[in-house]
């Protein structure tokens, strides 16, 4: 048992630290650090700089142009590029999609597709979610209609964050209503552009507006747009849904946020206060077990075992400990929290802050981090997945 | 021993339920915050109407002599409809205040007035590093002729920007957190030097950051004892707390029946997810909450009339505490169980969440509570 | 609204406490202050106090020999018994028994049964609880069958409290196998002296030894001893569960307790520890809630409306009070409670206790209480009660 | 990075699981509990055979040279079994402080004696008032001659009934809870003035008062630096620490499976009590807490060798704070769950409880070590 990283896996780490210090733009770090607003322009810049490194897909094998490191390696840089403040790079292409593609698509499609997703050439949003679905996902009602060569699509996603900034959904539709729930549906990927689709921007209860509904209504979509066979999409889609799991945990970016918690903490003098300084003491013990959790999970992945379902507690403890440094920072700051300055959190604004200048995003995060627990299989939901898989019950 | 509301309480209840069920559905909610003040002037006329906004005065200023159990049965019911008119910061606060300590002038001149609607208060005592300690005072008041010069800056004012006048709290003596030598003034908004900042809070509601510089007022501008207001300004905010905690209760339970109407119809593989054991032992676990809150709600508005500080104080304390931990736990869970749609602007739920961690941080925390509460 | 009690009720408090002054056998006192193990003979000679009181039966009706107190007054004795130190009375025939023998039973069995339960000569113990039954009590299995003008009992009932201690047992018993497990089941009264009754006590994790197995080895009763109806027991012992629902959070023990584990704390020096002083006072605030809950309560029982399933409120709360009080407890002490001396507890031991006086105790203590939350029906099974009849889901 | 054993450790594990597997059935366990000493005689001859006494100990003193993880395998396993013998007293703290401040001799005398199974040491360390302050010392040890006179009264050592030799901190300096003034001594259980009370502890082990009045030592018995020995105990205390958090998690992760298995079987309304979806993810949240709490103790383990003082201790203190908070919670709804017979002293359940209660309360509880760890 060793707890420290191979020599070749400190060398990697100085190699990350070295390229974040030199290619990192200080103003994207910053907004990062402190919480303000990220615009797509922000997010395809640092594509931009990660792709002419050639690391813009960690996990992509060589032969498509990713960087193919270990599952170390991928940790090592996740850590890094938390700690540093590097803009998160869109998932839904890089980490869903892609892998999707190459996998299951055909030659036409990885030729066409998986260039552009590295190049950002074409971002792309996610189309599972629909009003009603939910956490039961495989009840999604948006139908695709054969229609010639094309489908024609009708139905609406919801919760789909990027949707103003993508360039292409991919979409799960039902292609046969007759069919069981989990067998009748395919695996579509759609032009925003194509008419037909339309755009509404959810606002969320922080004020922010990072997720929407999307709107098809006769969306004509060719049948070679179509991943594998038809009827089959389900399948596509729980590949797609068990990859990536061991950042589930978000560790990095909460090891960046309870810092930042503390900074702010000690700015209001709260570290002088016993009460806070045991809640903050014992979410970092909680964070470090998860880190510790973590890192069992990923030696055991980079030992050829498969975690499963053991992700799952990952995700709970990982997203009730983002929920819980917001909430503390939110106690930290007291009554000055309340003041809602959005203006303020964006770019460029120059008018004066009520408070100090930490204070207009911290009780919008704590409000909207409470969707931590909801998304992605809400927490009740990985309750079962564990008690199922692991406890055999 | 008797937790029945008499016939008037009854009356009363009924009453100001009937409004907000009327008046403050959530999309009408939506108009009054679109209002240029932020709340709705038809309803602070309504309001008036009623005899609410003179509630707790005596009768010779327009007003009710109510307790502190009326002004509970108002704020709860303010909560169910999460209002957005100055009733705490008018009424509870400043009208309070004036009523608690002013001179005869003072009170024949203000109360009469805010019973009537015409005129809103604000209580201007919070400053950027007081937190919630009520006697880190920085303001100065320095004797100025017959009268003072005020200097300062106060921050998150509740409904400052609404407010015809200000009650102020300044140092006429001592310094830092000093219980001593902490004046009470009221201050007219327009006078010279005050500069009110208006903006909104996470939860819909309005504050100000007002600004006191060589703001001049006579003698008669003192409001109660000089130099020794300290214990004044506490007996008013555990009034406003236990108005607070009100208004906690009727967001609460609003919460509560919210979410439980949601479990029952909202399907997901196939059946009500209501169906579903954990979901429906959350819900005990947020009627359990809900319970022991309000029981604590009731003996804060019994206790709050008290003479004895200290038992009002410990009442008031626990109640907040309590109503802090049941508040945040239904709040969260609400939220939880609503799933995705809990988390939009354009449902309820997420406004009521806001309004409740907000009161959660305001006039003295959980912990701030928690040490005030004696337990040895 | 009003916090107070009336006049009368004020009255009634000053000779409840008078009473108590003048009557309640100091060392009986103390020993229940100090949590020593008390015996049936002092459980007994307070028993006998109260008769000639006329206060054993606060609940029962003047006609049958009770103090027929309004609830508000049984509250008040309650609070004002649990503050002095008074023993618990065994309620199995005065809480449990008596009344059913007082709505069921017929003019034979109320003459020989009730002035025996009040007077002390009948103690009564319960016969509910079977192996594998628990919170599904109507499974249970012991059968009586028709032998005769007897029945004869088979089987065996668990967690039987005082069974050492009984004259009597009321137990359930299934004289129809065919019937559904609700409908099968009679309510026998049977003398613990009849030959083929075997109790057997069964040691808890504490080291005490309260509860027992009874076992019934062809058992002849006569059926004159039935109440009521052959196979409507069920019903029966439901009418007996309801009773008394407003003490079950046990708020005046608890408060009880609370001041001992402050004058534990105090006496440890751990009044001077912020943390535990806030845990303290957390949980005399959740003290103060339930208590005003319970008035509630008992002010809308008095009021004439029917608290049902909102019981369980208390139940459920007061359990975790009464755990935490000792849990705290045990906390307050540290490493010296962990020396085991069981004997120390016992009357008349004249050993040098390890550590300070009050310490034996507190361990088994805090280990007993974890049944509060299993007995009476479940926190669990309470749950579900709530959901159903107060939620409607 | 590895989590992986190493094959040596990997054969460790087996055989300590194996032993422990066959030799300590729970029903084993009620017998060595009525052995005189309260534990198997047997058993502890098996631990030396089998080279787990000598585990931590340099080869030169019949030992294996194992660290912090290989004493994490052995207290694992005998958490498992809930063994009885003073493997914590005298291996990890007895001859631990021997193998950390020996001199020569006292290494050869006193470490193949231990590993040999033929010596029991325990540590005399607590004393009524000292909690869990490792610097509150009140026995004193005065010079006299060439030596020193031992006065005071040690209380729940653990173990100590059972010592040859105990391991006393004694003040030579200083007073109250003065970090330096204590030294440590090596005191014969027969020396003259030494007196033993021995007795059980909740859990089912045993403990001792140890009582000295006037013990005389030679300049020999002390152990360590004089004046200067409190680094020295925190040091071993952490060993301890370390140890018992290994314990902890052999007998969370057992009361886990025991009651997954229970409520696999036990039956209620005609289904096992499994299937009922709250106790479902009650399970896993036991579960998670096992994980959480898993991931501390090994990163205890692989920190309690290193130099780093603040990094031990950061790393120490937050394993027994976890470990302590999931340990509450597995103990108690193991409990619950199994209901009645969870209960009963007949059923293992409530005696892993009890342990795992008991090592809550030792060497610090959570509140000490939050303390200890550095927030800010």
């Amino acid at each position: 048992m060793e707890l420290s990283y191979t020599k070749e896996e400190q060398e990697f780490r100085q190699e990350v630290r070295a390229f974040l210090k030199e290619k990192l733009p200080a103003d994207l770090a910053r907004k990062v650090k402190e919480s303000k607003i990220t615009t797509r322009d922000d997010m395809m810049r640092w594509h931009r700089i990660l792709y002419e490194k050639g690391w813009i897909a960690p996990a992509w094998p060589k032969q498509y142009g990713g960087a193919e490191w270990s599952i170390i390696q991928r940790h090592i840089y996740d850590e890094e590029a938390a700690e540093a403040g590097a803009p998160a790079v869109a998932p839904f292409g890089l980490v869903m999609c892609g892998p999707v593609v190459m996998k299951f698509g055909n030659q036409k499609q990885k030729d066409f597709f998986l260039p552009k997703i590295l190049s950002g050439d074409i971002v792309f949003c996610q189309g599972y979610s629909e009003p009603g679905s939910g956490s039961d996902l495989a009840s999604l009602k948006t139908k695709a209609e054969r229609d010639g060569d094309n489908y024609r699509v009708n139905g609406q996603k919801t919760w789909t964050s990027m949707a103003r900034w993508a360039d292409w959904i991919f979409c799960l539709v039902r292609t046969d209503p007759a069919a069981k729930k989990q067998e009748g549906i395919s695996f579509l990927l759609i032009d925003m552009k194509t008419p037909g689709i339309r755009v509404r921007p959810i606002v969320t209860m922080d004020g922010g507006a990072e997720i929407n509904e999307t709107f098809f209504d006769d969306v004509i979509v060719p049948q070679a747009n179509r991943i594998g066979e038809e009827n089959k999409g389900w399948t596509y889609a729980k590949y797609l849904l068990g990859n990536e799991r061991t950042s589930i945990g978000q560790v990095g970016g909460s090891k960046r946020e309870l810092k930042k918690l503390k900074d702010i903490a000690k700015a209001e003098h709260m570290d002088q206060s016993r009460r806070f300084r045991d809640k903050v003491a014992l979410l970092e013990i909680e964070l470090m077990a998860l880190e510790q959790s973590n890192l069992r999970m990923i030696a055991s992945l980079s030992g050829g075992k498969d975690p499963g379902a053991e992700a799952s507690i990952l995700k709970i403890r990982g997203s009730e400990i983002q929920q819980r440094i917001t909430e503390l920072t939110f106690e930290a700051l007291g009554p000055v929290a309340l003041p809602f300055q959005r203006e303020a959190m964006e770019e460029g604004w120059n008018g004066e802050i009520v408070g100090p200048d930490y204070a207009p995003p911290v009780a919008p995060k704590y409000f909207n981090m409470r969707k931590t627990s909801i998304y992605g299989g809400s927490n009740e939901i990985q309750h079962n997945i564990l008690a199922k898989a692991v406890l055999g019950l | 021993m008797d937790f029945d509301y008499s016939e008037e309480q009854r009356l009363l209840d009924e009453t100001v339920r009937r409004l907000v069920k009327d008046e403050y559905e959530f999309a009408a909610r939506k108009k009054y915050l679109a209002e240029p003040q932020g709340f709705s002037a038809a309803m602070w006329a309504k309001y008036a109407e009623l005899g609410l906004l003179g509630l707790p005065f005596a009768e010779e200023y327009g007003g009710f002599g109510g307790g502190g159990i009326e002004t509970m049965i108002v704020m709860e019911a303010l909560g169910r409809g999460l209002a957005l008119e100055p009733y705490l910061a008018t009424v509870v606060l400043g009208g309070g205040l004036i009523a608690l300590a002013g001179s005869d002038g003072q009170k024949s001149d203000i109360l009469p007035e805010i019973a009537a609607g015409k005129m809103m208060l604000a209580f201007a005592q919070g400053e950027r590093h007081s937190r919630f300690d009520l006697a880190h005072v920085e303001t100065t008041a320095k004797a100025q002729g017959a009268g003072f010069a005020l200097n300062g800056r106060k921050t998150v004012v509740l409904h400052g920007g609404a407010a015809h006048k200000f009650v102020v709290s300044a140092r006429t003596a001592g310094s830092g957190n000093d219980k001593s030598g902490i004046t009470l003034f009221v201050v007219d908004r327009d006078a010279k030097g005050v500069t009110v900042r208006d903006y909104p809070t996470v939860d819909g509601l309005r504050a100000a950051d007002v600004t006191l510089a060589d703001v001049a007022v006579g003698a008669d501008a003192v409001l109660g004892p000089r130099d020794n207001a300290y214990p004044l300004i506490v007996r008013a905010t555990d009034r406003a707390v236990a108005a607070l905690c009100a208004e906690a209760i009727g967001i609460i339970e609003t919460l509560n029946a919210m979410t439980l109407d949601y479990v029952k119809t909202r399907k997901q593989f196939g059946v009500a997810i209501g169906s579903f054991q954990v979901i429906q032992h959350r819900l005990v676990d947020m009627l359990i909450n809900a319970e022991q809150a309000k029981s604590m709600e009731i003996l804060a508005a019994m206790s709050i009339d008290g003479n004895d500080q200290r038992e009002r104080e410990r009442a008031v304390s626990a109640a907040k505490v309590q109503i802090g931990q049941s508040g945040r736990f239904v709040g969260q869970q609400a939220i939880q169980l609503h799933g995705g749609i809990g988390m939009t602007d354009e449902y309820a739920a997420g406004h009521y969440f806001k309004r409740l961690s907000s009161i959660e941080h305001t006039f003295g925390d959980t912990d701030y509570h928690l040490d005030r509460f004696p337990a040895f």
